[in-house]
């Protein structure tokens, strides 16, 4: 335990790491009361539900699906990299992370204006001639899939940062918490999605 | 306040009185200990203290003993809570509606009352609407008290044991009003209740103009009187043709209360406000109300200006 | 003191990782095509869960990590689902 | 183990730092200054609410119309319980007394990350300034009552948006703290201090910082939703498009039960650190106490369901939500004995932390066993939303919480300003808070079991003379606090200087300077033996 310096600038990494631990634990809530709201609306009206999932395009939840993971594998490999001092590659990993986030919000903002052309949008006019059922499920849909991506956006930010303290060696083979903790949250965006895609995508 | 006047009364007396009972002796005792200990250990007395730092058994004791009373309390409190959801089949059936910020009950389906009347020893199921927000049905002498939720179908029964005047209460928060929706029930004999449910059919068989209905139907009665008294908002009394002095932002000018006029209240309430009133008590109606609706509310509207009332 | 606790994952059990998430992930699309009822859900949620604990062990490090940190995340996934259990004794019951 | 933190370090108070001035302070990142600053703008919000509050009691003197008009009524006890609730108790205890004493505590010389404390502290002020803002600006206070039970938070057309933003954004100020202190245990510990080392504040602020952590953001969410509602109008909560208003009512409550341990928790562990200092005695069942801490803080999770007795939940849900209700009353009852066990046998000087800490067991027993009727399904149906619930709430949350923070206050402020307040004055204090206080919220109970409900403007006749009753302590009330508020200021400025262990008191703060000096210890305590061993100092046995 270090204790002899606590007011450095320095976080040792054994308390960042639990700091950003608990810190999921609050996201894992966040999201957790959504899927408690779905759960239940899921247990009311399930048959709307399978209807409602049907207007949405599993192909791109599955692409979706496969960017994040394979972008979770980079951000892992990338503290690999990093671990053992190899800079350019972290570098290029972390890249390779961030272009993978990118896609995933193309695809995502593509299936939106997608649903936006067919009118389904919270308190449009279609939605509200639909079942409850189905209205619930979009209204779900658009809140959990956006919180989800206002999480990928700061995930994007955090690794972009990244980025830049691996360039000037702030991040490196011995301090490398920053890299850590944002490759833990990055994880954590990808955890929310493990369990989105089945419940929105696949119930059909 | 132990007079329960309904047949949950004494379940729930019951309780009542367990829990008082155990909590009176345990904080008198603890209080009580604590103000010997003062004393008796006090400093000024030189005593040094003991350096002793607890006990296994003690903390056995104090822990298996309130466990036993709480278990007993949550005991006695669902004996006392089971029969509230037991409702006898042949209990008569009243639907009783809250809406902001009044009681209706609806008999046999379609006669209606702003009082709840009941025969005595005859229970009675209340099956609870809410044709807007969340109410609380109370009747604190009957002991029994249900959230009225739209959307929910809850209900409540009790058997009424006494003749008498009870208050109605709503306890759930709903509004600028909640304090005065309030309603009365009144305990009578059998036979008492059959002639009054006869008066209120042949009240209910002469049909309301269709625009009272509507006005009633929408809540628009729990602000708006009939009859000049000056609510939440103006009086419908006299309303119709007249001049009204209202602010639209920040001017102020005055207007002819016609169709026009009368359609912007409903659907923008807040656009022009009345004299003497405060903008964001009325709601907008609109999607609740359309224009035939409203041009057959002004119809009855026009009734009210006078002689024929 | 930092060094010694530093576990480092190789990139090639990394790909293997991935590689069996992705492999759950078309097990998942492909099982949908069936119909179990009931069950459907039940599939789709368990698969998922294996899928979260495979991220939380390799790409989070959890197996590197002490006994303490793993109760606990095991501890919160557990206490979250007590609350939807229990909130379920309302709506299952109504 | 020797008083460490010589002569040679000035005091946090002096202390200067990059800044000068008053940004010394706004931009500290010193545990101690920052619950400083928690402490001022807790006593300004403090002073905001009970205006308020006493404004509803006037009010309520007489039916009908007093002094205000029902609107004005209902956005009144809306932002008073949105700022006594969200900005004063459940931050309080662990933001002011936590910040500065936690680290003090267990030997450290801050926080695990100083600066997200201070950022804590900024989102507390951002959020509390916005809510108290919302009773003032644009379309009129909010009228909802601090609970936003939908479809009316929905539908109302005042300013229910400024509310709820102000409580998601005091939500996660408290989460950002509870994350701080879990992280702050964990790694910061002294030498030695073993878990079952560790002083009981911060084992009670521990289990609190697991509440704050893990309920918090099912309550950020679920006001997410709400806004979500009046802004898409989504439908979730809303019946005519298929939403279910009891729902919200669950997800509120699973926090906001959890939240009332929040208050509760720390005010424990202060009143655990009184009783052995005033005693000269060690705190009877340390292990127990810690345990129920823990037991509070896990079970206490569990039993949101008994704020919706009556919301028409099924009824295994209902005795189910009851049994867990009564289960958790058992850790508290624990927590009761030890204490009173504490006093037996030991020295007992009744100084004012004493006082109060006493003053504590008794309206926390009020409000708990009033707790209990409450959590028994028969008698929930009769209290259920009347003043019953009201008087329960003020004796545990007022009688409770905030005599502890009384009782932390004159404890600490020794130590936190180095200076002493005057007894005498202090006792009358108390006396004039002790008797308003039972005046203002015993007659509520009757009032409640009679039938009266709560949040209403106007009320039935025969109720009155509990009101009267009830006006009449809260202006004794009044008298006491600000009486007792004088004497803290004036002794903080002016009072004698205090000693460094002016109560004999045996725990990590006592062994440093008043006031402290910014880095607290020149060389970190090591810790050899349990706390609360005063043998070594009195010198019996
Ligand atoms: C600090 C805050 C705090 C604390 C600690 C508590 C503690 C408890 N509360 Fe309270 N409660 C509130 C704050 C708090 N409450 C608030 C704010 C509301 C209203 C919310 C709203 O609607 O606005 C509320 C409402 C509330 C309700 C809902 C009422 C309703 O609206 O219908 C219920 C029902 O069960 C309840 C129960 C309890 C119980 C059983 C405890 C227990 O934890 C109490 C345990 C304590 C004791 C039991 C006393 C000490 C023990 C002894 C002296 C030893 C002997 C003991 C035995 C033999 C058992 N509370
Ligand atoms: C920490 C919690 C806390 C505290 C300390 C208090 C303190 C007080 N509260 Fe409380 N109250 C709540 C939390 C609290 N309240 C909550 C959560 C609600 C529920 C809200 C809801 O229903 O949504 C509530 C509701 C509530 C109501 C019920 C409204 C209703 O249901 O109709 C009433 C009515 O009398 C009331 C009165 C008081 C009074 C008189 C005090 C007094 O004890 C205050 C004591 C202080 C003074 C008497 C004055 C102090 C000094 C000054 C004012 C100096 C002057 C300063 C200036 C001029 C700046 N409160
Ligand atoms: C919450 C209480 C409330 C309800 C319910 C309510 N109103 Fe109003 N109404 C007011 C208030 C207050 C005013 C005055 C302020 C204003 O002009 O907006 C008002 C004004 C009006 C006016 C203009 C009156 C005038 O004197 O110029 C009309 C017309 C009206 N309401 C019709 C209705 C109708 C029709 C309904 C039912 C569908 C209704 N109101 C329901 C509170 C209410
Ligand atoms: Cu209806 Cu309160
Ligand atoms: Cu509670």
């Amino acid at each position: 335990m270090s204790v002899h310096n606590t007011h450095s600038e320095h976080i040792d990494s054994e308390t960042g790491k639990l700091g950003m631990w608990i810190f999921l634990f609050t996201e894992l809530f966040l999201f957790g009361g959504l899927f408690l709201v779905y759960a239940v609306f899921r247990a009311k009206y399930s048959a709307e539900f399978h209807l409602a999932a049907g207007e949405l395009n599993a192909f791109i939840g599955t692409m979706n699906t496969v960017f994040l993971l394979f972008s979770s594998m980079t951000v892992a490999m990338s503290l690999t990299a990093i671990q053992k001092g190899d800079r350019k590659l972290a570098l290029f990993l972390v890249f390779v992370t961030i272009l993978l986030a990118g896609l995933f919000m193309v695809n995502k903002y593509f299936e939106w204006s997608h649903k936006f052309e067919y009118g389904i949008y919270p308190g449009s006019e279609v939605l509200k001639n639909m079942s409850h059922g189905e209205l619930l499920f979009f209204g779900l849909y658009y809140m959990m899939t956006g919180l989800h991506a206002l999480h990928v956006l700061v995930g994007m930010v955090l690794l972009s940062i990244n980025v830049v303290k691996i360039r000037s060696g702030s991040v490196n083979s011995d301090h490398y918490l920053m890299l850590e903790n944002s490759a833990l949250y990055w994880h954590l965006v990808d955890l929310i999605w493990i369990f989105l895609f089945p419940l929105l995508y696949l119930i059909t | 306040m132990f007079t329960g006047a309904s047949n949950l009364a004494d379940g729930v007396d019951k309780a009542f009185l367990f829990i008082f009972i155990i909590a009176f002796i345990f904080i008198i005792g603890i209080s009580a200990f604590m103000i010997w200990t003062l004393i008796h250990f006090s400093r000024k007395k030189g005593k040094a203290p003991m350096q002793f730092s607890g006990s296994m058994k003690l903390e056995v004791v104090w822990t298996v003993i309130p466990t036993i009373l709480v278990l007993l309390m949550f005991w006695i409190g669902w004996k006392g809570f089971a029969p509230m959801r037991r409702v006898p089949p042949d209990a008569m059936r009243v639907t009783a509606i809250g809406r902001m910020w009044e009681w209706e009950f609806v008999y046999q389906d379609s006669m209606r009352s702003k009082e709840l009347v009941l025969p005595i020893n005859k229970p009675v199921k209340l099956d609870l609407v809410s044709e807007d927000i969340n109410h609380s049905l109370f009747i604190p002498a009957f002991r029994v008290k249900e959230d009225v939720i739209p959307g929910y179908d809850n209900w409540l029964w009790f058997t009424p044991n006494y003749i008498g005047d009870y208050e109605i209460l709503c306890t759930e928060y709903c509004g600028l009003l909640h304090s005065a929706m309030i309603a009365k029930t009144r305990i009578v004999e059998q036979e008492e209740f059959d002639k009054w449910l006869a008066d209120l059919r042949t009240a209910s068989f002469i049909p309301d103009p269709e625009g009272l209905v509507l006005l009633r139907g929408t809540g628009c009665l729990a602000c708006h009187s009939l009859d000049g008294a000056k609510l939440v908002g103006p009086s419908f009394r006299g309303f119709y043709g007249s001049q009204r002095i209202v602010t639209s932002g920040n001017t102020q000018k005055t207007i002819t209360a016609d169709d026009e006029y009368l359609i912007s209240s409903i659907y923008n309430p807040d656009e022009q406000i009345v004299e003497g009133y405060s903008r964001g008590l009325m709601q907008s109606y609109r999607g609740l109300l359309n224009e035939s609706d409203i041009s057959i509310i002004a119809e009855y509207l026009k009734t009210l200006n006078g002689e024929n009332q | 003191m930092k060094h010694e606790d530093k576990h480092i994952s190789s990139y090639s059990s990394l790909a293997i990782v991935l590689a069996v998430l992705l492999l759950l992930t078309a097990f998942s699309v492909w099982i949908t095509g069936f119909h179990f009822g009931a069950f459907t859900v039940a599939v789709a949620l368990i698969i998922a869960s294996v899928k979260v604990a495979t991220v939380l062990i390799n790409f989070m490090h959890l197996k590197f990590e002490n006994l303490f940190l793993r109760l606990l995340v095991t501890g919160v996934f557990v206490m979250f689902a007590l609350v939807v259990i229990l909130t379920f004794v309302d709506y299952y019951f109504r | 183990m020797s008083i460490s933190g010589s002569e040679t370090q000035v005091s946090y108070l002096e202390y200067q730092g990059k800044h000068k001035g008053i940004w010394s302070w706004l931009l500290s990142t010193d545990h101690k200054r920052i619950g400083l600053l928690y402490l001022y703008a807790i006593i300004i919000f403090f002073f905001v609410a009970a205006f308020l509050g006493l404004l509803m009691r006037i009010e309520l003197i007489a039916p009908g119309r007093t002094i205000m008009e029902p609107q004005t009524y209902n956005g009144l006890f809306t932002i008073h319980g949105i700022i006594m609730i969200f900005v004063i108790v459940i931050p309080g205890l662990a933001a002011v007394f936590g910040n500065f004493f936690l680290p003090i505590l267990i030997g450290a010389r801050d926080v695990a990350f100083p600066k997200l404390n201070l950022f804590s502290w900024y989102l507390y002020m951002i959020g509390a300034i916005l809510g108290v803002l919302s009773q003032f600006i644009g379309g009129g206070a909010p009228d909802t009552g601090w609970t936003f039970y939908v479809p009316y938070s929905v539908e109302s057309s005042t300013n229910v948006i400024y509310a709820l933003t102000a409580a998601f954004i005091l939500g996660f100020s408290s989460i950002l703290t509870g994350l701080n202190f879990i992280v702050t245990i964990h790694r910061m510990r002294a030498p030695g201090m073993g878990w079952m080392r560790m002083p009981l504040f911060p084992w009670a602020l521990y289990a609190t910082a697991w509440i704050q952590v893990l309920a918090t953001p099912i309550v950020g969410i679920t006001l997410l939703m709400v806004i979500a509602e009046r802004v898409l109008n989504i439908g979730f909560f809303d019946p005519a498009l298929g939403g279910d208003p009891v729902l919200f009512q669950h997800l509120f409550w699973i926090y906001s039960h959890p939240a009332v341990y929040i208050m509760i928790l720390p005010a424990m562990g202060i009143v655990t650190e009184i009783f052995p200092t005033f005693s000269q005695k060690p705190v009877f069942g340390y292990g127990a106490i810690v345990l129920s801490s823990l037991a509070i803080a896990f079970v206490g999770y569990f039993v949101w369901g008994h704020h919706m007795f009556t919301s028409g939940m099924s009824y295994n849900a209902r005795w189910f939500f009851s049994f867990l209700t009564f289960i958790v009353a058992v850790p508290s009852a624990i927590k009761v004995f030890n204490w009173i066990s504490t006093m037996y046998g030991g020295s007992i000087d009744l100084k004012p932390p004493l006082l109060y800490a006493i003053s504590f067991i008794f309206l926390f027993m009020i409000g708990g066993f009033t707790g209990l009727v409450l959590g028994s399904l028969a008698t929930n149906v009769q209290t259920h939303d009347t003043a019953f619930v009201m008087a329960h709430f003020h004796y545990i949350i007022f009688g409770g919480m905030g005599f502890a923070f009384f009782a932390a206050i004159h404890y600490w402020a020794p130590k936190m300003f180095g200076r002493m307040y005057n007894f005498r004055l202090a006792y009358i204090a108390w006396g004039f808070n002790f008797i308003g206080f039972n005046m203002l919220y015993f007659p509520l109970f009757i009032v409640g079991l009679q039938g009266m409900p709560r949040r209403a403007y106007d009320y039935l006749p025969q109720f009155q003379s509990g009101h009267v009753l009830s006006t009449i302590g809260s202006f004794i009330l009044f008298a006491g606090l600000l009486l007792m508020v004088y004497n803290l200021i004036r002794g903080a400025r002016k009072g004698a200087v205090a000693p460094a262990n002016p109560w004999k008191g045996v725990t990590l703060e006592w062994k440093i300077p008043s006031p402290p000096p910014h880095e607290n210890f020149d060389d970190l305590p090591e810790i050899t033996s349990k706390p609360y061993l005063f043998g070594n100092i009195s010198d019996n046995k």
